[in-house]
């Protein structure tokens, strides 16, 4: 068994229109920019991916990563949690202009509905966002005399997930707090791809230190040197860069 | 010449049809002797309901670890790759429909695939384990057990007269005399041992087998 | 002799309730300031939505991680004892109810304990995190704010006019003039400015304050 | 902070009569045999605490640990997935001369119930017993066309679990397939009691590999070299030792 792929190309080739891609990632800390921008490539290149759902706890910041997905007009519809950030400028002008969508979640709930998705769990029940806008139209129980709302799973076609270390049977491990949404992505995709700064031989992951075991991986793709959005957006980058 | 397959044949049967990369889970007792039958250039990797994945076989006597064991309690061993995880997680993989396989054992298995594997009715001490998560979370459910019971009797059925463990979740039956797919509602006979007419394999199935192709014969090594 | 609290001064207030041990939540922006200000001998420890219990202050300027960054996106350093864990298990601990604090800002407090504190009305970019997470889950939660707006419209008035964040949650509010508790539906006055009379008081407030014992000078260091 | 305990006597002090405890392992591994027999201890010296209830994945094995509990008769009930072992003669006896309560749960739902307790969630549907009688009486709902039963959260006063490194402030590893239902139930108590064969200094653990969180601890007891069921068993060891 060898999960690993050939390239960042080959990593973003099965993903098509109209799919739900889950992005990992809190902010810039544990986001795939390299398989964004590989997809972004893949876009300029032949019209497609677009119309794309896309699962993300924010909505970008400047012109890298998943700003520059919603920049290339690529997502129709987004789900995420806070879509603000220090230049959030590509997703609001598009969003006032209603050429996105937005399903905005709490980041409790967003966080369990993508683990639901993973582990089988088609519902639950939350107190987060009892009477308030965000639970309008969702059933409410009361268990134990308090009121709750009733949350669905969020599965996708694909996640696309940055790691630290990854073998070729596909378990990973994560960066500090670059972990975050990565391995609940990991469980709830069809097809999940990781973005690894160092494959290593299996075994080379301690066992006890295994966060996404690779069962939840379908494959690995070794970006030795990721770059980081703080760091690009600092910079002042855009992708892809204009041609002079 | 058998006339019919020891509990091995039947394990080693059941392990040909686990593909290259498969993630299985095999029932305590009997189903994990599947695991020893790998073919060769295969190489599956076996998930436990108590936190492990890619576990090796077991240890020599005397060098087991009581803390890397599987859901028989029974010892294993580390391989590379090997990953452990709390029982959500576990759980998570099971009902999540991570697993491509799960081969389990059987009291009796009906035509609709209905399974009952884990109560014998009332009396005595129920013990369901993880049995009830496997049905309904791996791809694939395959059973694998004694065409009859000890006295005789089908464990093939119209319908299951004793508690269920899962409905409509048994895909594959691999016998001690056939192998039977279900499929719409029907017992598909896919393979018995050629020694065994189609008519003596009906006499001893409590529901009716269905022919929609040739049957092919059932030939296992001797083990 | 000042005239109302800063900021900072606020936050110092609501630090002094934090006792030694507790797990605390501080919102983005304005309540982060509270870390600073622990009480000599007191030790909180500090959760961050995106996965990190235990952590510490803010790194040098270009010593940052962005790998290590709170819920609002600025580096922070380990700790001894610091752990990372996913957003699923990081959301158990707000919703499971064992955080013991959360310090959030407010757009309006209501006397029944309803916040409002993500969307100022249908104009704009909705952005919600954390925020209704934790009003549901943290064992206490408590609000700092300045007293009025810019405008010099009440914050703390009978009933929401901004979308809720959550209902009946809030038990305690730091404002820039007054500590004020919410019980049974009520603006419970307990500490004020020595520079302000209870009636200046409740013209900057949007519903009755009332007084079930004596209220303490609020009294906070120059900061 | 010091959440270390000076004895096992004063890690399981306040437990009383009528408490869910719930007790960690998975048959002898990651069992907290010292606490337990701490506890009965406790018992035989004091007449508490009785009529608990335990949620445990087994019904114990021999006449140590949880089947020693049993046979002192403090269990009045058991919530458990499995009641069989090697030696399950204790809880068999108990159980078929109707002195003992059980509640039988499919393992994975009970691990979720677990979680679900830790978690906030007071409730979630599950495929799992859906059609056996083990939903009897269960709520059931379909989703996307295939029907659901409704669980409900588990929740103890107390958590009895073993851990392999502890610290100070409540971190916890484990060792191996000795995690199992450990790090949920420390989720779903208001006092977790955790066991560790060895205790370090905050940051003794990577951070990246702690397990528990301290959040979840709320006592540390140190038991440096623990015993194993599996080894009490097969030496027929019974406890407490019948004093000749």
């Amino acid at each position: 068994m060898d999960k690993t792929l050939p390239s960042l190309a080959a990593a973003v080739a099965g993903i098509e229109d109209g799919m739900t891609v889950m992005i990992g990632g809190f902010g810039g800390s544990g986001a795939p920019i390299e398989l964004i921008h590989a997809l972004i490539d893949r876009f300029i290149a032949t019209g497609h991916p677009k119309d794309l759902t896309v699962v993300n706890n924010n909505a970008g910041n400047g012109h890298v990563g998943l700003a520059a997905l919603i920049e290339q007009g690529m997502v129709r519809r987004l789900i995420c949690s806070f879509p603000r950030s220090a230049d959030p400028v590509v997703f609001t002008e598009r969003y006032l202009a209603g050429q996105i969508e937005l399903e905005l979640v709490p980041q409790g709930t967003l966080a369990e509905r993508i683990r639901a998705g993973g582990a089988g769990i088609p519902a639950f029940y939350t107190p987060t966002s009892f009477g308030t806008d965000l639970a309008a139209g969702k059933p409410v129980e009361v268990f134990e005399g308090r009121p709750y709302v009733r949350e669905r799973w969020l599965k996708a076609d694909y996640a696309l997930v940055k790691a630290h270390l990854g073998d070729r049977l596909g378990n990973l491990t994560y960066r500090m707090a670059a972990r975050n949404f990565n391995p609940l992505m990991c469980m709830a995709a069809r097809v999940t791809i990781a973005q690894v700064s160092r494959i290593v031989e299996p075994g080379g992951i301690d066992p006890e230190s295994v966060i996404t075991p690779g069962i939840f991986v379908q494959g690995v793709v070794a970006v030795p040197d990721p770059a980081q959005e703080e760091d690009l957006n600092r910079a002042k980058a855009v992708y892809p860069k204009v041609q002079a | 010449m058998t006339d019919k397959l020891t509990p091995t044949q039947i394990a080693w049967r059941a392990a040909q049809d686990i593909a290259d990369g498969a993630y299985v889970n095999l029932g305590i007792g009997f189903p994990e002797m599947v695991a020893r039958f790998q073919p060769p250039g295969r190489e599956a990797i076996f998930h436990t309901e108590n936190g492990i994945l890619g576990f090796g076989e077991a240890p020599p006597a005397g060098q087991e670890d009581w803390d890397l064991i599987n859901a028989g309690k029974k010892a294993v061993t580390l391989k590379p790759g090997t990953a452990f995880f709390h029982h959500a997680d576990s759980f998570a993989m099971v009902r999540g429909g991570h697993l491509d396989v799960a081969i389990l054992g059987a009291y009796e298995v009906a035509e609709n695939g209905d399974l009952a594997n884990w109560s014998t009715g009332p009396k005595g001490v129920p013990a369901v384990g993880g049995a009830m998560d496997l049905v309904h979370g791996a791809k694939r459910v395959a059973v694998i057990t004694e065409h009859v019971t000890k006295d005789g009797k089908p464990k093939l059925v119209k319908a299951c007269s004793l508690p269920l463990t899962g409905v409509a979740c048994v895909t594959r039956v691999y016998t001690s005399l056939a192998v039977i797919d279900i499929e719409g509602g029907r017992f598909l006979l896919r393979e018995k041992l050629p020694s065994l007419t189609v008519a003596a394999l009906q006499a001893l199935t409590g529901s009716e087998l269905h022919l929609t192709g040739p049957v092919a014969d059932l030939i296992v090594p001797e083990l």
